[in-house]
This record gives structure tokens, C-alpha cells and sequence, in this order.
């Protein structure tokens, strides 16, 4: 293999990578500012995250020069289209991201009783956040890791994920039916906490995208 | 019978038919090579390269002034022929390539090759013998090298095609003058073609009889001087071949002998240098 | 009608308006061909048989000269000079501008005298200058560890791929300013042009380099700028990445996408 | 500069080569003059050759020439095409790398010695199966045929082996035998090459002196059968030249040579421009 | 090119044409059974798109295919990338098509009022199949096709759709807010209308897609 | 070790632990070479030169047999016998499984022919038959159309991919039942080399056909099963999308992602 090549598997690698770390420093912050309600940390969390649609389409780009010059086969070609279908799912999980981190501080500077919420958002957030590690470890060693277990690993933060979104759905909308004024504020927090919710059925795309690019068959996405 | 069974019978006729004729052929051949050793190392003794020549009876009698004339012919014939047929194929092949005075010069030195060798023994005669006056050794080298010079430029002009054009431009394009290209390339790249072509021609005059009757003539005593008459192994061997004494006859299977080895083994040798340049 | 990239950066070489007809030829076989040639990078130029890129690359160091009867016609900017000039010269020239072939073309002599051959037609004799160099040279074709303990051994004896990096250490040992390399795997297994299109890419770093191709994917794999040729023209011109994801010029996109014929 | 002197030496070395022909034809005409002048037409059309009467008719020699030459031909070219077939279709490689050397070494052989064997060994045998001297234009043609038979074969067998082994092989693949291939494939592909140097072998039986000047007789008489002694050009040379004893002597033995130059340089000329630049074409 | 590649090219372009008019098709039973008030039609508008997610793995598993075989270039190397984005959005698309059709059966059974809304729902309903066929129409002559002009009027088509979805978010609060018991079934109302206000977004995505694969330039995509 | 598909669709040749060891050599070419070739499909070798591709589609119609002293061992079965045994009648099986070579091998004779000689062979002499069937094999060889005004004229006249599609329209004349193609495409253009990849494609309709490719792209284009040999061994047999997309074996998956070396 040509070292070009090769180097280019790698910068694209490498600039995944950064975007999913990006997402998770980004989500950290998010979580640390809703534990001291600080509206700074808010403020900031958002920052890291604020190109990653333009970097996710760089990075598209890339793949696509890559496939144009080196005509990629067999794993590679996997790889390249696992990160290609990968970076739609993080861009993604990076537009949740920022709309949640974003509207989660409306609502703790809002009027709403969060209490009840606060272990359950916590919680809910911790597995997101497991989640995107997973994967992120993963992807530094994208042809030896071991895909299968990240992919299973995910997949059990995820239905926790599930799991702690029905019962907050579930005390919501009793909050909704109660709070007459404030219902309005409560139907965007269930909102915002879908949001949440959605970012771990997205990580377990890229961990099944991933698990395509190492071991092949037939490449299967879910929505 | 189909039409493959026919085929299949057919195959088998032709064959046998040319298995058969190359027996016939090498039977033949054998038979004179045969012949030829026979005879020659019967004849083949110690004297033969010590005594000269003797009248018919002589115990004493040898072929040693016609072995050294010989070298001496091959030798000065070697001398004018390969330099002008190494330098003449250079032109054609590096210089002259395509244009028509070169394929015109190849064209008539491929018919000079298969010239009949007695002509160029006559004309030489008239040209070298008659103003001079007398038989010598310079004509019939002067002979010899006339029909060895095609030869060699036509082996020179081929093994020097044979190098690749590219390896010229190679060296062109690392700023080489022509001569250096042709000397350090060209000649480098076909030295062992050239080499064989170079013993091929001396192997192929070696063996003239022909041109040597009218110009060398012969002698039967030993001399070194190129002015007058010189013996040669095959004139020598013409003459005794073709006398009816029996001593002589002898003397003359010894030289053909000699000669036929000399021969072979020219171009044994020609042969090796080509296989093991193309080994390489 | 054609479109030509722009070069910003400083530039090899810089054709204009060059006409090249063969001899006895009633047509030009190249026809106003204008292009820059990066400094430091790869430019490959591809097209179909016949399209002119090899007669391209071969007046680049007037190889044509050779042959008599030919004409140039435009110009060819080479440090500053037209080297189209009649008085240009050529041997100096190729110094300048070295070439490596289609087929390995090994001199017939050991490994070492092939390298420094080029360096003793400038008349070096130095015996540890040649020597010095020679390595240098074998080095940087990635070549020396093959042949380091049998550097007096024949060229021929190597094998093809060798033998092409051996003709590479014989052009760069002359410390030229640019390589012409006209299809230089062609005749190469799969493996040892590998080998050879990782040494264009290192190469450039010290020297520009026009590669001939009649293999796109190889054009695409070591190029930075692509030329595309058709019948004489130098259709298109721009960053490899670029003209292979989006061609500007409608041939351009038929002939990579292999529409032609 | 120097490469200058180096064009120069060298043209000059490859201009000398037509100098030598032209000056071989200019010497051998002049000298032959006196002889074309006396004898006119009559030179090559009579075949009385009587020295004493400063008689010279070449008819008996030119007809030797010719009528051996053929019967060598006519025996050689058979046989040599079937070891041609043998040595490049059918040997194994073994006997293919033995009997091909052997074959071209023959070649080589000088031709005296095919001459001496010719006398010495065949001759008598000629003489019991035929009766007569056994030496005559029989003897001469198989000599010459047996003399040219290594030179033919191996040329023939050089041609057929330009075919490239892919056509053989495709020819093979459509279901061949050995024999189809070589009539259909192998003769068609080789035959400019094989004809051109059958007639390369043509003029060097005809040029050849020694091989058939011990077993040709030098009887200038044209030969009743085959059997009968006769003489040819080059045989006429060896033997006479250095007895001519008068200038017109002389002049016809040096427009015997001119002849033999002329009928060489036509059938080589023959052979090289039809066929063997056909053969060069085609490559 | 070779009669293989082209047959390849063509049968992916036709699968996703089939993806597209099965959405068109289930999108205009959807309308015509909110129209009529008609359950069966509900019901069968679902079937259109039942396999969508197979499909789209289908599809993608078929490109993949084909830059392993063809390794394809320049127009037709961007053509199979903005495929393979493709799928992605139609896959989205159907999925909320999908829960779109089945929510609003559900609602219209419910007890909500919908009458304010309903009008707003139609036009939603127009705008977003009017986006879709615009594509679809635009797809079937990808070569050709004027994609500048398919990308105004599936961008006019969005903005039309998020001017209404606005509106009928304002009058869904405030229904909230008054509507005490039935507050939940309005807060899932207004996310079944989010369902496809969301379709809009992704038929512009196609049609950038499109773009790209007639234009070149960078690939861009908005989540 | 080997990772070679079952092939459910009937078989036109079967090989099965094939060992072919050249005259004079040490250790076998091929070791134990099992596989099953799928009838009216285009089966592929691939592998890096050496690696036996060549070797073993010349033991399809024992080629190898004009060359004596190689050895056979094991079984290729084709119609219900093994063609390895001794008493095959070559010259039969020679006109069921065709071959055609790198190089154009147009016969020298006519166009017409050409395409006749192999019908000739097996003495079909009646006029109108051979020139019905000789227009029908240059028609299915696409070549028709291009020398139907000429097929008296010599076959060397016509150009490289012409002489190449002539050779298939001869081979198919004689109606094989396999077809086997030597890197049909190595000494042909580009334009071609598409042609003749049609051809192979359109041509398995009607016969099985075996390509032995140095070009890995090509393999991935025409066939619809790939074999990757290495060594002298069978590593992977599969359906050419799989194995392209997701080789089972190691090795395959370096050779196609030019890892080697």
C-alpha cells in the first residue's frame, strides 16, 4: 500500500476521531454545567462543537478524494463507507448535541420544576456519554479493536437509555397535565430529552457501522 | 474413416517421413565426420608439426610451414578485415540506420557474402598479384579479408540493433556526446555479439580454398616473408589430396584434420559467448 | 476550449503555445499546448495511445532531437530560457532534465559504473566523490541495502524493478532539476511498482516530476496535478484530487470514467 | 570534434565495401574484354574450350554449373526441410540440442573436405553401382547437395522457429495434430524465410569450388547422362588459372569469373529482395 | 463502460426510485385518509413503506458492490457517494413517514380537536409530497435533470413547510395550555407534525445531493 | 485453510486435489488444487505472478502435454470423465475447451479462413456450412460488421484488438463448451480491452468460460467468480462481489488491497 494512502486512511481516521471527541467533551461539559447549573460551562460546552457539521462534510470530501485516487477494496473500501455513512450519524448526534446542551440551559434558567428529573437526566447522560466513549476507543484502533464487544457494550447503554426515557416521559407528561402555564415549558423539555435519547440510538449505528467496516456482510443500519 | 482418424494417419506419415530424412541426412554426415577424424588421427603425428614440407617418400615431411602460414594469413586477413567490418557496421547501425545508402550497403554486402570466394581470388589476382608481380601473402589476406569484412559488418550492424534504443537514449539523456554513447553503450551492450560475429568470420575464411589458389599461392617450405608465396593449410591439403602419392594424400587427411577442428572449434566457441551473453 | 489550472506556487517548467510535428508528418502532433509544471510535486500526464503525452514528455529534454527532421515550434520556459532555442545546449540540457524509460535500460556494465556514469561524463574522477555519491544516489532510490555488497557486479543481473530504481539512482545522481518518467512500470509486476511509485512521491521533494501513464489509477495514486490529452491537445489541467472527483472538460470526465470508443 | 572524426572513420570503412564491389566488376570486365571481344556471343553459347587453338567456349562449364547446382537442389531441398521439421517440431530436446549443434558445425566444415571425402569414399562407390569413372555431375550434385544439406537445414530450421510458440499453441488448442499445425501454421508463417534461404543455398552451390572440383572430371564437355565427367566455372578456375599461358587465355577465364559473379549476384539478389525483405516486413 | 457497470448504475437508481414513489404513494394515502377520516387507509398507506429500511441497506449493500467492481470516477464516483447520503435520508424519511401515518390515525381516533389544524396539516401534507415528487421526478433523469432548478423548488417547498409547522406549533401550545386532561395527546400531536416537518428537511438534503452528483463542488449537507 | 465456495449451480469442470509438477522441477506448481468451475459463468484466477494462474488453466486442455515431462496428478473432470487420463483423446477435448492467448494469435492466413480452420480440422468441407457458421462465430465475436467486406484479405492486416476478437470468433466457431482466456487483454489498448471484456461477458451465455487475469479490476469487472491463487495454491474461491467486498481469507484481502510486498 502506498504510504499516501495509507496516511489518508488515517487523517480521516484521525479527523473522526476529533469530532467524536469533540462530541464528548462537549456533552461532559453539558452534563457538568447541568450538575452546578453553570450557565458559563453551558455557554462554552457548545463551542466544541460548533463545526461539526462543516468538519463532517471535510471529511466526506476526503472519503470521496480517497475513493477517486486509490479506488479502495476489500476492508478498506468497507471502512470508507462505514465512515462515510458514520459521519451522517455524528453530525448528527452534533446538531442533538448543541440544540440540547442549548435548550437544556433555557430550561434550568426557566421556571420548571427539574427536581423530580435531575437523577434521571444525570443518568441519562452518563450512558450517553459511555456510549460515545465506547466508540471513540474503538475507532483509535479501528482494525484491531473488538468490534463486536463495543458494539454489545453500547447496545446495553442504550436500552438503559430507553429505559430512563420512558420514566421520565412518563413523570413529564403528569407534569404537563398538572402545570397548566408551565405545560408549554414541559412539552420542551420532553423535546429536549429526546434529543438525549436519540444520540445513543445514533452511537449504536457507528458501532454497527464499525462492526461492517472489520468483519463485512451485509451492511445494516437502522433508523 | 472421420475426418480426424485421416488426420491422425496423415500426422503419422510426415512424421515418420522427416524423422526419416534427417536419419538419411545425419548418416551422411556422420559418415564424412567420420571419415574425417579417421583418416586425420591416423595421420596426425608429432612430425606433422615439425617438419616442413618434403617431396613424396620423405619420412621426414610435415605440415609446419603450411600450419604457420596459415595462422599467418588468417592473422594479417583478421588484421584489415575486422577493424573496417567492426567500424563499417557501426555506420550502418548508429549512423546510417534506414537511409538508402545504407540499406544499399547492406544489400550488397549480404550478396558479397555468398559471392562465389574464387572470384575474389581472381580479382585479386589482377589487382595484387599482377602488378606486384608474383604470388604473396599480402594477396591472399587482402583476399581473405574482402570476404571476411561482410561478415563481420553485417553481425556488427545486427548485434548493434539488437542493443535497445532506449539504452541509447538513457544515455543520451544523461548528456552523453554519440561516441561516448556508442562506445561505452552501444559496443559494451553487443560484445559478445560482436565478439562471436568477429570469430564466425575468421572461422568462415579459415577454411577457403578457393581464393587462396591465385594469390597466396602455396610453397611447400616454411616463410615468414609476406612478399612472396605462402603455404595454407587448405591449399596445401588440395594439392596433396589430389596427388597420387599416398605419404601425401596422408599429410593431407592430417590437415583437414587440423583445419576442421580449428574450425569447429571457432565456432564452439562463438556459440559459447552468445549463450553465456544470454544467460546473463 | 481547454481548461488549465492556474499555478501559484513557482513553477519547473512552463510550456506555451508549443507545436510539435514529427518528421514528414502533415499535421502537428502537438498543438498549442500550454501548461505550467510545478516546482516540487508530481504532474502526470495521461490520455488514450496517440494522444501525444509521450511526444510531450520527450521535448521536455529534447529527446526528439535524436531523430532528425523534427520541428518545435512555441517555447518551453526551463530556468529562464527557451530551451526550444536552436543553440540551446543539449548536453547540458540533459543534465538538467534526466529521463527514466518504459523498459529498465541498465547499461551493460557493473551497478556502481551504471550510477556514476552520468557523473563521470562530467568529469568526475574523484574516486570517493564517485563513491560517496554513488551511494547517496542508490540510497535514495531505495536501492542501496539490495545491492550494497555487489556493487560491482553486472546491472543485468538485477531483476526488473531493479533495474528501474537503478536507472532512477543514475538519473538523480546527476543532481538534476527534473525527471521525466515516460510509463515507467509499464513493463513491471504489480509489486515493484509499488516500489517505484513510492519513490516518485519521495522524490519530489528534491526534484518536479512529469510522469507519463497510460494508467489512470497510477496518475491518480502519484500525481499532484493530472494533465489530460487528446488528439494533440492538452485538454485539461488541474489538482489530481480534483480532476478525477470533478473534471471540468466533458473528455476529460468520458476518458476517466472509460466512456471512450 | 571527436565525434566527428568518429562518423567519418566510420562512413568511410562502410563507403569502402561498394568501392571493393564496383571495383571487383570494373577489374573483372576489363580484363575480360579481350575474350568478349574475339568470342562475342559465341563465349557462352559454344563449348568448345581448346587452349592450344586459343579457343574458348564457356557453354560445357556454365552448363555444369547450372546442372549440378540443380541436381544438388533437387536432391537437398527434400531432405533438408524434413530435418528442418525433425530439429524444430519432432526431436526431443535433447536430440534436438545435439543434432542441431551437430548440423550447424557441418556447416561449417571447409568445403574441401566434403571434396576429399567426395573423392576418396563416394566416388568409388558411384563407380561399382554405376560403372564408369564415378566422377561426373552426379557425383558433383549429391557432393554439392550433401554440402549445402547442413547450411539448408539449419536456416530452414531458423525460419520455422520465428513462428511464435502462442500460434503453435492456439493451432494446437483448435485441436491439431503435429503435422497440421506445421503445414498450416509453422510453413505458412516460415515460407518467405524457408524459400529465401533455399535459393541463399542456391548461390552457394553454385559459387562452390572445392567441394566439386576433385569429383567433377574437368572434361569441358557437355555431359551426355549424368554419369559423364564435365566441369563447371568454378572448377574451371581452380584448375587453369594459374596455367593460362596466353592473354586471351586469361581474359576467358576472367569472363569465366565475371559469369559466375553475374549468376550469383542474380540469384542472391533474387532471394534477398523478394523474399527475404518480404520476410523482414512481416516482422 | 462496460454494459455490466451501466446496468448496475441504472438498477440502483431505479431501486431508489422505487423507495421514492413507495413514499409518494404512502404520503398520498396518509393525506387522502386524513382527508376522509378512512382507517383502512391509514392502515394500507403503511404498507407502501414497510420494507423501506431493507431496501436502503439493500441499496447500499449494491454500491458497495459496485465500487468494489468498477471502481468508479468523477461523475459517476459522486453520483454513488450521494446515493449512498441518500439512502440515509430516504431511510429517515420513511421511517418518519412511518410513525407520522400511524400517530395521526391514532389522534384522529383520540379525542383531540383537530379541526383548527386541519387545513394547516393539509398544506404541511401538500408541500412536503410536492418536495418529494419534485426529487423523485428529478431522479429518474439524474444525468439530465435540472437539479439547480429541482433544489429552488424543494427549498421553496421547505420553507413553506416550516412556516406552517411555526404556526401550527403556536396554536398546538396553546391548545395545550388550555386543554388540561387532553394536554399529552395535543404534546403528541405536535410531535407526530414535527414527524413531517422533518421530511422537508431531508428531501432538501436530497436535492443537494443531487447536486452534487450533476455538479461537483464540495459535498454539503445540513442536518 | 482455503476458503473455496460450493457451487450449487451445475459444474462444467471440476478439479479436485490437482497436483502439476513442470519436467525437472523439485516440488509440484500446483498443490492440491480443489474447485468447482460454474457452467455459462465467467470464472477469474487471480494471484500474483507465479502463483500458478497460468499453469493451471493450461491443464484444462493439456497444453502442458506439448511439452513433455510435466507431470499430472489428481482429477479434472469434465463431462463425467478425467481429463487428465492418459488415454484422453486430446485432439477431442481440445475442440470442447478453447483457449485463447495473450497475444492475438491470428493464423496467417485469410479472415475467412482463420475462423474456418478449426471447422476444417474436424472436416466440415461444405461450403455454404462453413460460411454460415463462419459469418455466425465473427458476428458473436462482434467482429462482423468490421471485415465482412474482407474476408478474403491476410488476417495480420487487421489491428490488435481486431486479431484478438478474430481468435475468440475462431475459437467459438468449433462451438466449445468451456472457453479458456489467457490475459486476453495484455497486449491490447484500452478501448480494446473494453471490447473484448464485453465480448467475454456477452459469451457466457452460451459457453463456461475460465480468464486468467493479471489485472485484479478486470477479474472484479467480467467474472462472477474470483479465485485468488498464491504459492501455487488455491486460497479462495468466491462469488466476485463477495470476495471483493469481503474476502474471507488473509491473504486474498492483501493481494486485492496491494498490500503485498
Amino acid at each position: 500500500m502506498l504510504p499516501r494512502y495509507e496516511n489518508k486512511l488515517n487523517e480521516i481516521r484521525g479527523m473522526i476521531s476529533v469530532m467524536l471527541s469533540q462530541i464528548i467533551q462537549s456533552s461532559e461539559e453539558t452534563l457538568k454545567a447541568f450538575e452546578t447549573d453553570n450557565a458559563e460551562l453551558y455557554e462554552s460546552s457548545r463551542t466544541y462543537i460548533k463545526n461539526i457539521q462543516v468538519d463532517a462534510n471535510k471529511i466526506d470530501n476526503e472519503i470521496i478524494k480517497t475513493f477517486a485516487l486509490f479506488g479502495p477494496e476489500a476492508d478498506e473500501l468497507r471502512l470508507l463507507v462505514a465512515y462515510l455513512k458514520m459521519t451522517n450519524e455524528i453530525d448528527r448526534i452534533g446538531d442533538g448535541l448543541k440544540k440540547y446542551s442549548k435548550r437544556l440551559h433555557d430550561h434550568c434558567m426557566g421556571g420548571c420544576d427539574m427536581s423530580v428529573l435531575t437523577n434521571a437526566i444525570i443518568q441519562l447522560h452518563k450512558t450517553t456519554i459511555n456510549a460515545l466513549q465506547y466508540i471513540a476507543e474503538c475507532l483509535k484502533n479501528i482494525n484491531s479493536c473488538d468490534a463486536d464487544d463495543t458494539y454489545r457494550k453500547v447496545m446495553v447503554e442504550e436500552s438503559k437509555n430507553d429505559d430512563l426515557f420512558s420514566l421520565m416521559e412518563k413523570e413529564l407528561l403528569n407534569l404537563i397535565i398538572d402545570a397548566n402555564e408551565l405545560a408549554v415549558e414541559y412539552v420542551r423539555v420532553l423535546g429536549t430529552l429526546r434529543k438525549l435519547e436519540r444520540i445513543g440510538d445514533r452511537t449504536v449505528n457507528i458501532a454497527s457501522l464499525m462492526l461492517y467496516a472489520q468483519k463485512g456482510g451485509e451492511l445494516n443500519l437502522h433508523s | 474413416m472421420t475426418a480426424v482418424q485421416k488426420r491422425i494417419i496423415i500426422n503419422k506419415l510426415a512424421l515418420a517421413f522427416s524423422t526419416l530424412s534427417a536419419i538419411i541426412a545425419l548418416a551422411f554426415l556422420f559418415w564424412i565426420l567420420g571419415v574425417l577424424v579417421m583418416k586425420g588421427v591416423h595421420a596426425l603425428n608429432w612430425n606433422i608439426f615439425i617438419y616442413e614440407g618434403s617431396p613424396p617418400g620423405y619420412a621426414e615431411s610435415g605440415l609446419k610451414h603450411a600450419l604457420v602460414g596459415q595462422l599467418i594469413l588468417v592473422g594479417l586477413a583478421t588484421f584489415i578485415g575486422v577493424p573496417l567490418g567492426i567500424l563499417a557496421g557501426t555506420y550502418l547501425s548508429e549512423y546510417g540506420k534506414n537511409s538508402k545508402l545504407a540499406h544499399t550497403i547492406r544489400d550488397i554486402s549480404d550478396i558479397m557474402m555468398s559471392a562465389p570466394s574464387i572470384v575474389i581470388g581472381a580479382f585479386v589476382y589482377a589487382v595484387v598479384v599482377m602488378p606486384m608481380g608474383h604470388f604473396s601473402a599480402w594477396a591472399g589476406a587482402i583476399a581473405l579479408a574482402i570476404i571476411m569484412i561482410p561478415v563481420i559488418l553485417r553481425t556488427t550492424d545486427d548485434m548493434l540493433q539488437l542493443v535497445p534504443g532506449t539504452l541509447r537514449e538513457a544515455a543520451f539523456a544523461l548528456g552523453a556526446p554519440k561516441y561516448k554513447v556508442i562506445i561505452d553503450i552501444v559496443y559494451r551492450g553487443a560484445k559478445a555479439g560482436i565478439l562471436t560475429g568477429v570469430l564466425l568470420g575468421i572461422a568462415r575464411v579459415g577454411g577457403e580454398t578457393a581464393p587462396l589458389l591465385f594469390t597466396s599461392f602455396n610453397d611447400n617450405f616454411f616463410t615468414t616473408d609476406l612478399n612472396e608465396a605462402m603455404p595454407s593449410l587448405t591449399v596445401t591439403m588440395f594439392n596433396y589430396a589430389i596427388s597420387p602419392y599416398d605419404d601425401w594424400q596422408q599429410l593431407g587427411w592430417a590437415a583437414a584434420f587440423i583445419l576442421s577442428m580449428f574450425i569447429l572449434g571457432l565456432n564452439i566457441m562463438g556459440r559459447l559467448i552468445l549463450l553465456m551473453g544470454k544467460r546473463k | 476550449m481547454a481548461s488549465i489550472i492556474d499555478i501559484k506556487d513557482e513553477c519547473a517548467l512552463h510550456v506555451r503555445d508549443f507545436e510539435f510535428t514529427y518528421k514528414g508528418a502533415a499535421a502537428p502532433s502537438l498543438k498549442k499546448v500550454s501548461m505550467p509544471i510545478a516546482k516540487h510535486s508530481v504532474t502526470a500526464l495521461i490520455g488514450p495511445s496517440g494522444c501525444g503525452k509521450t511526444t510531450l514528455l520527450r521535448s521536455f529534454n529534447r529527446m526528439h532531437d535524436l531523430y532528425p527532421g523534427n520541428t518545435y515550434n512555441g517555447e518551453i520556459e526551463f530556468e529562464g530560457r527557451n530551451i526550444l532555442n536552436p543553440k540551446e545546449d543539449l548536453i547540458h540540457l540533459r543534465t538538467k532534465i534526466g529521463m527514466i524509460f518504459q523498459k529498465p535500460t541498465a547499461f551493460p556494465m557493473s551497478i556502481f559504473d551504471n550510477v556514476a556514469y552520468g557523473m563521470r561524463l562530467q568529469g568526475i574522477k574523484n574516486k570517493s566523490e564517485l563513491e560517496g555519491r554513488v551511494e547517496k544516489a542508490l540510497q535514495d532510490a531505495a536501492l542501496w541495502k539490495e545491492v550494497k555488497d555487489r556493487l560491482k557486479h553486472d546491472a543485468n543481473g538485477l531483476s526488473g524493478g531493479q533495474q528501474q530504481r537503478l536507472c532512477i539512482a543514475r538519473a538523480i545522481a546527476v543532481e538534476p532539476e527534473v525527471l521525466l518518467f515516460d510509463e515507467p512500470t509499464s513493463a513491471l509486476d504489480p509489486i515493484s511498482t509499488q516500489g517505484i511509485e513510492k519513490l516518485v512521491i519521495e522524490l519530489k521533494e528534491r526534484v518536479s516530476i512529469i510522469i507519463v501513464t497510460h494508467n489512470m489509477q497510477q496518475a491518480a495514486r502519484v500525481s499532484d496535478y493530472t494533465g489530460f490529452m487528446y488528439l494533440g491537445e492538452l485538454i485539461e489541467l488541474g489538482h489530481t484530487e480534483e480532476l478525477f472527483v470533478t473534471p471540468k472538460e466533458k473528455l476529460t470526465q468520458e476518458y476517466i470514467t472509460g466512456k471512450f470508443g | 570534434m571527436i565525434d566527428k572524426i568518429f562518423l567519418n572513420m566510420t562512413r568511410t570503412s562502410a563507403l569502402l565495401i561498394l568501392f571493393i564491389v564496383a571495383w571487383i566488376f570494373v577489374v573483372l570486365f576489363n580484363h575480360s574484354t579481350e575474350a568478349m571481344q574475339t568470342f562475342g556471343l559465341d563465349f557462352i553459347t559454344k563449348d568448345e574450350w581448346a587452349p592450344n587453338l586459343d579457343k574458348f567456349g564457356a557453354y560445357a562449364a556454365i552448363f555444369g554449373s547450372v546442372a549440378s547446382t540443380f541436381l544438388a537442389m533437387l536432391l537437398a531441398i527434400p531432405i533438408a526441410i524434413g530435418v528442418a521439421i525433425f530439429l524444430s517440431e519432432i526431436a526431443h530436446d535433447k536430440i534436438k540440442g545435439f543434432f542441431g549443434v551437430s548440423v550447424e558445425l557441418l556447416a561449417a566444415i571447409p568445403s574441401v573436405i566434403y571434396g576429399m571425402w567426395g573423392l576418396f569414399f563416394f566416388v568409388p562407390i558411384l563407380r561399382d553401382l554405376f560403372g564408369g569413372m564415378g566422377i561426373g555431375l552426379l557425383a558433383a550434385g549429391i557432393v554439392l547437395a550433401i554440402m549445402i544439406l547442413p547450411f539448408m537445414a539449419a536456416v530452414t530450421r531458423d525460419a520455422m522457429n520465428t513462428t511464435p510458440d502462442i500460434l503453435k499453441e492456439s493451432a494446437y488448442a483448435l485441436g491439431g495434430t503435429q503435422w497440421d499445425v506445421i503445414k498450416d501454421v509453422i510453413i505458412p508463417y516460415a515460407k518467405a524465410g524457408i524459400i529465401g534461404s533455399l535459393i541463399l543455398a542456391l548461390g552457394r552451390a553454385i559459387g562452390e569450388t572445392m567441394a566439386v572440383t576433385f569429383v567433377m572430371g574437368n572434361v569441358h564437355h557437355t555431359p551426355n547422362s549424368i554419369m559423364d565427367p564435365t566441369t563447371s566455372i568454378p572448377v574451371t578456375l581452380a584448375n587453369e588459372f594459374t596455367e593460362a599461358d596466353s592473354s586471351l587465355y586469361f581474359s576467358s577465364l576472367f569472363g569465366l569469373a565475371l559469369t559466375l559473379l553475374i549468376m550469383s549476384f542474380v540469384v542472391i539478389a533474387v532471394a534477398k529482395f523478394y523474399f527475404l525483405r518480404k520476410v523482414r516486413k512481416g516482422q
